[in-house]
């Protein structure tokens, strides 16, 4: 452990502010691309089931016609 | 191990399926065309039809599948296949800033023309008399119809034309319906879309390959 | 020789191949990552020139130099994709593609943020950060390009020809730009290199950096399978998948 | 029917008529001119009039407006023809197509990038450019905005199918265009100070070489892509 205490931690030699920004930053960004990323595949399986109700729906609005 | 022979395909389309915009058009669509067809592609709206001509051109690319002349995937043979290929789209590739004349003689010399006689091919299409006039004043017919002069000066034997006889008269339809037996019957081959009635063209004669509008 | 990639070219055994190796690479990153980043932040030494501010090192070289490799990554996958005809090279390029422009945005964020103590100011027109910068107008033309086609396996095609053509230009526009700063660099910002390190210091970059790499694999991976769903709407394995996850 | 035409006359053929339909057209000429013009005499307004600052930046000036000048015109470069059905009648021609597509951004370089030599001169008076630097900028402009039309007509045929091609025509092609900038400015730089700025220009002459080789199939690849 190269820091005394916690608020030694925090205050990085005082660069503080720039160290802990820049790991925020990432680890904001990171999270958000990861939630991002993970809810694709819901998002897609939904839209294709919402295209398959279209589809039922035109398919009988054209067996009636004909 | 085919042989050059007379009842070979000139076109042939091996297992096509296209999709756009994730709906599937047309799957494992497979058929030959011989010399000497006239064929209709036929179906609804959205059925798919230019989507078929072009990919049959070579200007799309099937999802699955392909198209081979002579035997030999196209892939393989561009070349050889674009020298012996027409193609009119929708759109008449005429440029309105040029004269007929122009428009007609660079078509030509694009596709490797240069011993031809303009004035005559024209006359040919009603259009004598117009050689000067802009592109962009021609009626929407003598527009098409310096698209399709083409058709009187070539030797492709692969004719695809999609909608040929739009914005033409009836005399005009008539005139080219003769000009594509002709063609056929000198061992080319015509592979088109239309939802004009033709009189000449008609069944025994016309083979028609039915598209249906798919759901999936 | 481009037979046993062909086996995977079948979508939903590539499918299922991704989500096999997803695990993997998900419990190396972030075991990698988790690691690393503590040993940099608590363990590693003071570096005697930068003070603390260097730690920043840890999350800022692996994110530049994933940044880079991804768009390796990428611009390899589409050139499999169009020479090949495979398209789930072509669904990988495009899973890549958004996750490579958030590495070189968090490499030029970082980047600035060492900046600021180190040179006193958030930007300086230095090489290495004006690259970057064109390496994200690079990622960000090809996402766009891909967006912007209704066709996805057009859009595909379209984004890898400039991706490829990017990958062609990146080492001329590197190559411009370290000559024009080294032409330009005002003489009172003196960039330190880094200090030769101690292995204290360098270990946890190496896990870092690795566990970068592991990270965009995963995330590649996640994104692949989504990617993979989409394009293959009409199939009926997708469509089971669709109504499980309706009837949810 | 004689169908052996060579590639050269192929090559003619289509510059020919491209630079008639021009001539028909001159607004396709004077717009992206007069603009480069506009864009210069802005930069003095906006920056003050001091001819030292001027001298200082005018090669950048210069290379900037000619940069988005000739973005400006290359967005037409095949969407009249995409539009009216030529384009595919070219990509169906038995020609190769790295050929014909050579010929129509040499039609567009004649038609814009020519212009702009000749014009540079003019508005280097006006920006007080050091008047050693004159050749140097007549010869950057010359061997550099061929390139920028061949690389411009990649991003060009890439969104030519596309209806709002504009803006992300402009996020593809400048990042391609830095180099370009960057060895022009330099060498007009350098020729201001009196050193040789041959090294630059021998730079330029080999990315245009390199473009002349590589962006033609580039190209005529993204235009089989686009109309699809």
């Amino acid at each position: 452990m190269k820091f005394d205490s916690f608020a030694d931690f925090i205050d990085m030699g005082g660069y503080g502010f720039f160290v802990w920004l820049a790991y925020g930053v990432t680890f904001g960004c990171l999270g958000i691309l990861i939630l991002h990323s993970l809810s694709q595949k819901k998002k897609v399986l939904t839209e294709i089931a919402k295209k398959m109700t279209r589809e039922d729906r035109l398919k009988e609005s054209r067996g009636k016609k004909s | 191990m085919t042989q050059t022979t007379s009842t070979q395909p000139l076109v042939s389309a091996n297992n096509l399926t296209c999709i756009r915009e994730e709906r599937v058009l047309f799957d494992e669509l497979s058929f030959d065309i011989h010399p000497g067809d006239i064929v209709q592609i036929e179906g609804p709206n959205g059925a798919g039809k230019t989507s078929l001509l072009r990919i049959l051109a070579g200007l799309s690319r099937p999802y699955s599948g392909d198209t081979s002349y002579l035997g030999k995937s196209v892939h393989r043979c561009r070349d050889e296949f674009n020298e012996d290929l027409l193609y009119l789209g929708h759109l008449a590739g005429v440029k309105s800033e040029l004269t007929a004349e122009e428009n007609l003689n660079f078509n030509l010399r694009i596709s490797g023309y240069d011993d031809h006689n303009t004035t005559d091919i024209l006359a040919k299409v009603n259009l004598s008399g117009f050689e000067e006039a802009l592109a962009g004043h021609l009626s929407a017919g003598q527009h098409r119809r310096t698209a399709l002069a083409r058709l009187w000066h070539t030797n492709c034997k692969i004719w695809i034309l999609d909608e040929p006889f739009t914005a033409i008269d009836k005399k005009g339809v008539e005139e080219l319906e003769r000009l594509f037996i002709e063609h056929a019957n000198n061992g080319g081959c015509v592979i088109m879309t239309t939802h004009q009635d033709m009189s000449l063209i008609t069944e025994p004669r016309l083979t028609k390959i039915k598209l249906e509008y798919q759901f999936v | 020789m481009w037979k046993w990639l062909n086996s995977y070219a079948d979508p939903q055994r590539s499918y299922n191949l991704a989500g096999t190796l997803l695990p993997w690479f998900a419990g190396l990153a972030i075991a990698l990552i988790g690691v690393g980043t503590i040993w940099g932040l608590l363990f590693a030494p003071m570096d005697y020139q930068q003070g603390d501010s260097f730690r920043i090192i840890y999350i800022h070289v692996p994110a530049a130099s994933m940044s880079m490799a991804a768009y390796m990554g990428m611009a390899t996958a589409s050139f499999i994709g169009i020479v090949w005809q495979i398209k789930a090279a072509d669904w990988a390029a495009a899973s890549i593609a958004p996750i490579g422009a958030v590495m070189t945005f968090i490499a030029l964020f970082t980047g600035a943020t060492w900046g600021k103590p180190m040179w006193g100011t958030w930007w300086v027109w230095d090489a290495r950060l004006t690259s970057e910068l064109v390496l994200l107008f690079l990622y960000l033309g090809v996402i766009a390009l891909y967006a912007s086609f209704e066709d996805k396996v057009l859009a595909a095609r379209a984004a890898g020809i400039l991706a490829i053509v990017g990958v062609i230009n990146i080492p001329i526009i590197k190559y411009s730009v370290e000559w024009w700063s080294s032409l330009h660099q005002p003489a009172t910002i003196k960039i330190t290199e880094e200090s030769t390190m101690t292995g204290d210091m360098l270990y946890p970059l190496l896990m870092n950096i690795f566990g970068f790499g592991m990270m965009i694999g995963a995330l590649t991976l996640v994104r692949f399978r989504a990617e993979v769903l989409a394009r293959n709407g009409m199939r009926p394995w997708v469509r089971e998948l669709a109504n499980a996850e309706a009837t949810k | 029917m004689n169908r052996g035409i060579s590639y050269t006359s192929a090559f003619m053929t289509l510059l020919k008529r491209d630079l008639q339909i021009a001539v028909r057209h001159r607004g396709d000429i004077f717009n992206p001119l007069l603009f480069f013009i506009i864009v210069v005499t802005l930069f003095p307004l906006g920056i003050g009039p001091e001819p030292n600052i001027l001298t200082r930046v005018a090669p950048g000036i210069i290379w900037v407006a000619a940069l988005l000048a000739s973005m400006l015109s290359l967005e037409r470069l095949f969407k009249a023809d995409f539009s009216d059905g030529s384009l595919e009648q070219m990509l169906l021609s038995p020609q190769p197509l790295p050929i014909l597509v050579l010929a129509k951004v040499l039609a567009h370089w004649i038609l814009t990038g020519v212009p702009l030599i000749l014009v540079s001169p003019l508005l280097a008076v006006l920006l007080h450019l050091e008047s050693s630097s004159y050749v140097a900028l007549m010869a950057t402009l010359a061997l550099g905005t061929p390139v920028l039309s061949l690389l411009g007509a990649i991003g060009v045929a890439l969104t030519v199918g596309l209806r709002k091609g504009g803006v992300l025509l402009t996020l593809l092609i400048l990042p391609l265009y830095i180099p370009v900038l960057i060895f022009a400015t330099s060498a007009i730089d350098a020729a201001g100070m009196n050193l040789p700025y041959d090294g630059q220009l021998a730079i330029i002459g080999a990315m245009l070489v390199g473009s002349l080789i590589m962006a033609p199939f580039a190209i005529g690849a993204s235009l089989r892509v686009s109309t699809n």
